[in-house]
């Protein structure tokens, strides 16, 4: 079993920005030096509404981007959908604001020794953490593709900036109202062939990172994960946030995403007894 | 600055403070000694461990609520043998003071839990949670039931023999919570740790079903709080020389200076580290403070001090 | 927009909306309809009132807690008769429907009083707060009580004869409460009013004493909500076919439509009209509104929704 | 037995300005034509903590002083003491800042029809509310002298502006930094007979108040004063706010302060039994 990420610090962290963009909040927050330790895959658990909130739990946000010697320090960038009151007071907080930060959390996602064929899979605001991955893949001198998915166009997230390091990038909307009309599982199976695909890095809802598997299954290709369960604590104290995940003999346990996730092996994880009691 | 005996007693075990993480509410103590040396609190109170490995509930297993969450876990652990053999030996390399929480389906495994903890070393006191279905009366809850509570206590305090303080944890589920208190006291309990979880429910208005998985959940947080202060000053009322290790929404000393003139020789502290991973450290130098500053010379003296008459 | 049909009834009676005041948070009624018209929401649960004149508890009677407060008024009220003379016409003549909640110290007490409501014309249904110290037995409160609970409730339903409809009003404090409901279902109420508030304790640390006069309170507000949705749900899985009056800590539509997918058939607002004098107002558009985006036709097909099998 | 003020609404009102005055803060506040009906004695009930706040009651505060004709058009100024986090909060509310309040609430100090000779004792911030009052008496051609005490100079409030309606003002703190040294009440048995005084208005600490009170026993002096219990909604439906108040009849009941007060006839408050049960 994994231990908390030996790099996760409690700080106060000062919101450098805060942008609109299409329906998610784009923060740039300044966490000093521990932005350098900070890898694609992690996230930051962040305190809500302030002194007299009645939200007693922290909020889990991937982390996007980190850049270590931005003008203010050491930033990382979240991209936050309003969805809940949580969410939706961290996007109402502007320049200069002060949060409750615990980062970095978490696994990261493993990046080749080889440069290999990588294929990279977003769903929503899943897409924030790809973009800052595939640099570091792309420095690796790996191929990276990229797939986007959505329900519409304004929840697709694609940063002009982070198109740079991605050979191709792909779009889906359900409604068609950006790209192709239609799932972003669709054309996975094509591509592991046409483009001898070693690697798929998928972040987005569970249903999702279910079907990437079931796409997987059978094939050579590692599909790594990274999920997203309701997490009450985000340092491995609460035993909320669990899993059902295989070892390598085929024992099934409950492990916890916080801390032997985000990022997973997807042919470990227990797809169909995901929300199950063992 | 003045000089404040901050130690406490459960039992016959000592304390170098009167702070310690809530069962359930720190997994191993690993985990938060990312974040702060876990031997500068009271002690380590452990996850409830069973005999058996558990894979406990179906998840969604929390809700948040107003000034709260639900929880329904379902006791996940590794069992007691793996337990022993990895959890505990860290704590005690640690220095850390340990109190063992267990929790069974029957008297009968209760038990045995304590035999297996009987030539433990390094441990300072056990837990025992009776707040478990009892499998062997249609799932009624231990600490729902007077006698099933006196046979668990009596049973453990029979294995365990007089050396090892047991501190029976009570349900605040209940129509009458001192004569559970009195009745796990008479059967060998040398404290009592109140309170566990509220029994609560949250409506996921999507699937307009039940949130959680295991359905219903237990209600933690300051939104229990005032529940807590009231059960610690019934059961300290009535019987004030049975230590009480006081838990239930405690968030910063003043919280915990409360529980303690209610009655608590000790706090513990569970959901309030989920949203802050220092919590019990600034509670402990809260209250620390505030004893200072209300002109305490020793923590002793604040123990029950709510119960004095007024003219006092 | 769709039609909807948001009426519900509690036993015979009536409401064309499914919202409520909760007993003693809405003083004679006289107040709020400075704020709102308040024959527009389904009805005005007045304050227990009591046998003679009660001058209530020491303050302070109240205290903030996370989410909520503890209240300890003690009954305070102008006895039955005055009651009669002066609270109940003005209601009437607002055209407001009207539930009296009446408490007493004895079952006789009860008795009494729901002979002098017998007459009354304008009234829709009786609450019956049974949370109060039963004078006869050791101040155990009736409704912690099966026996006592049910000779309460026994002895108004014979008084008031089989036309007014009886609410008994429970307290979430008992180890069981849906034995404690199926009694006083067996003994002639028509429904059930859950949950009045958790008894729960503040230390005031100025005076390191329990901040109420009356040292214990009732605890209301958000903070008890998962609490009180457990109860309905509880209690609606074991007798979906006693009309439930879901409360305790809702404050806007969401938790209202909670309440009824746990199985309340209508809601009373309490602690929210203090922080919110139109409360009840948004609580009821609010509902309403949700009904309608969530396809529902009838406020009626909501009810107890969340005990549906996950497939349907 | 009164009802609530009819005048009584609630809405949403703007901040115009937040100034620091010496341990309180001076808040402006728009509330529009409901300040032509607020008079001196009333109070306002203000939602504080926001959105997600755990705080779920209102907060008293007396109205100072009212503009209904300031350039943002009707205004109410409030005198908050930063007690605990309700307060705190809204001392933290700056210009522009939105708030949720009930006004104008409760009884007002009663007006002599005559010019007659009055003295104003303010304790702490009840000094708030005199100001505004010595404006309307001295109008009514009433002479008005004033005690202020309070334990420490910053705790005084007493602004200069204020001051034009008073004859004589007298300040006595506890610990000497400004007046007198010594409690407001140990002058006014003297002044009582030296001026010739009908009228004593009272705004302060309950304990005050009762001092004040047995000063004025057995002479025939008028004591209105304001008093300050715990409010759980300020509108008269949770009988929380209750004091111990006899009727010409000498029958004691216990009254709501937030209707039949905050402003009482001082000599029918039975001070003794104020905290007890009847
Ligand atoms: C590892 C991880 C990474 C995430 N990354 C992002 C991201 O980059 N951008 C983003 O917008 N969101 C992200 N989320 C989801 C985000 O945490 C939730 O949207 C947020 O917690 C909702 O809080 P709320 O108060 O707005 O909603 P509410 O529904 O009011 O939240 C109530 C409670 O449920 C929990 N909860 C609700 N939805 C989720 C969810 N989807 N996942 C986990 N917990 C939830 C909350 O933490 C809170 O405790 C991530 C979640 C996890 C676990
Ligand atoms: C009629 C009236 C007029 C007032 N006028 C002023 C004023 O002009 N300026 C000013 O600074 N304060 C005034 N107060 C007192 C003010 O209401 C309290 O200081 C404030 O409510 C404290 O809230 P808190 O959250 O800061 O403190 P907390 O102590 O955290 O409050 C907790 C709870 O106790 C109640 N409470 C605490 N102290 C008091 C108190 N002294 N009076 C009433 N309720 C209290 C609060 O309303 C709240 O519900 C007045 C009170 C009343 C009743
Ligand atoms: C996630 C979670 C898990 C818990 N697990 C246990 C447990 O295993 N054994 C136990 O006795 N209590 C358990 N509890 C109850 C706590 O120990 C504590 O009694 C309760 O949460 C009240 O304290 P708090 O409000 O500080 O959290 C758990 C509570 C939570 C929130
Ligand atoms: C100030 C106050 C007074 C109350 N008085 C009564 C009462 O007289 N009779 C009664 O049955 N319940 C009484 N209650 C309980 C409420 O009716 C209700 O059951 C409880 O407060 C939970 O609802 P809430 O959270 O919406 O307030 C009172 C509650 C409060 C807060
Ligand atoms: S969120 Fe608490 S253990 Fe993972
Ligand atoms: S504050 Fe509620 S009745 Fe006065």
């Amino acid at each position: 079993m994994a231990g908390i990420n030996k790099n996760a610090a409690q700080i106060r962290a000062n919101v450098v920005s805060n942008k609109r963009v299409g329906q998610y909040h784009q923060l740039i927050i300044n966490i000093g030096d521990l932005a350098q330790t900070c890898r694609p895959g992690n996230f930051a658990a962040i305190s809500v509404g302030g002194e007299n909130s009645r939200m007693v739990l922290r909020r889990a946000f991937a982390i996007s981007r980190v850049s270590a010697n931005s003008p203010s320090g050491g930033t990382m960038e979240l991209i936050v959908a309003p969805h809940g009151q949580g969410s939706k007071w961290l996007c109402a907080q502007g320049e200069g604001a002060i949060l409750d930060i615990v980062v970095p959390l978490g696994t990261a996602f493993g990046i080749p020794t080889e440069p290999v064929q990588v294929l990279l899979v977003g769903g929503g605001y899943g897409s924030a953490p790809l973009f800052g991955l595939a640099e570091v893949l792309n420095a690796k001198g790996c191929r990276v593709d990229m797939l986007l998915g959505a329900s519409t166009a304004s929840k697709i997230y694609a940063p002009m900036e982070g198109k740079r390091a991605v050979n191709s990038l792909r779009i889906y909307t359900e409604d068609g109202s950006m790209g192709q009309t239609g799932r972003v599982t669709e054309p996975i199976a094509g591509l592991i062939q046409d483009l001898n695909i070693a690697v798929i890095y998928s972040c987005g809802p569970m249903a999702m990172l279910s079907a990437i598997d079931e796409i997987a299954r059978g094939t050579d290709v590692v599909h790594q994960c990274a999920v997203e369960e309701s997490m009450a604590c985000g340092i491995g104290i609460c035993m909320t946030c669990v899993l059902p995940v295989a070892d390598a003999d085929g024992n099934i346990s409950m492990l916890r995403s916080c801390i032997d996730g985000p990022v997973m092996d997807g042919s470990f994880v227990q797809w169909d007894k995901v929300g199950k009691a063992l | 600055m003045t000089a404040l005996d901050f130690s406490t007693t459960l039992g016959n075990a000592w304390f170098p403070a009167p702070t310690f993480t809530a069962s359930g509410c720190a997994s191993s103590g690993r985990e938060l000694s990312q974040f702060f040396d876990i031997k500068a609190m009271g002690g380590v109170v452990t996850k409830s461990v069973m005999l058996k490995a558990r894979n406990g509930r179906a998840t969604p297993r929390m809700a948040e609520t107003p000034s709260g969450m639900l929880n329904s876990i379902g006791l996940q652990g590794p069992g007691i043998d793996a337990f022993l053999a990895k959890d505990v030996p860290y704590l005690v390399e640690q220095k850390a003071r340990i109190i063992i929480s267990i929790a069974g389906e029957t008297v009968e495994e209760y038990s045995t839990l304590a035999r297996k903890l009987r030539s433990v070393s390094g441990i300072s006191a056990i837990e025992v949670n009776i707040s478990c279905p009892n499998v062997e009366n249609r799932g009624l809850v231990f600490a729902c039931d007077t006698e099933a509570s006196r046979r668990v206590i009596d049973g453990v305090r029979r294995t365990i023999g007089g050396e090892l303080p047991i501190i029976a944890k009570l349900s605040p589920d209940v129509t009458d919570l001192v004569s559970i208190a009195k009745g796990v006291v008479d059967a060998g309990a040398d404290g009592l740790a109140l309170i566990n979880t509220v029994l609560g429910m949250v409506i996921n208005l999507d699937t307009m079903r039940p949130h959680l998985g295991g359905k219903t959940g237990g209600l933690s947080g300051p939104a229990i709080k005032p529940i807590a202060v009231r059960a610690v000053y019934q059961v300290h009322a009535e019987i004030p020389q049975v230590p009480i290790l006081g838990m239930g929404g405690i968030s910063n000393g003043r919280d915990a200076l409360e529980m303690i003139a209610a009655g608590a020789s000790g706090v513990s502290i569970g959901t309030a580290s989920f949203g802050n991973p220092t919590a019990i450290m600034s509670i402990q130098n809260e209250l620390k403070d505030l004893l200072i500053a209300k002109g305490f010379t020793s923590l002793r003296q604040a123990i029950g001090y709510a119960h004095r008459p007024e003219s006092e």
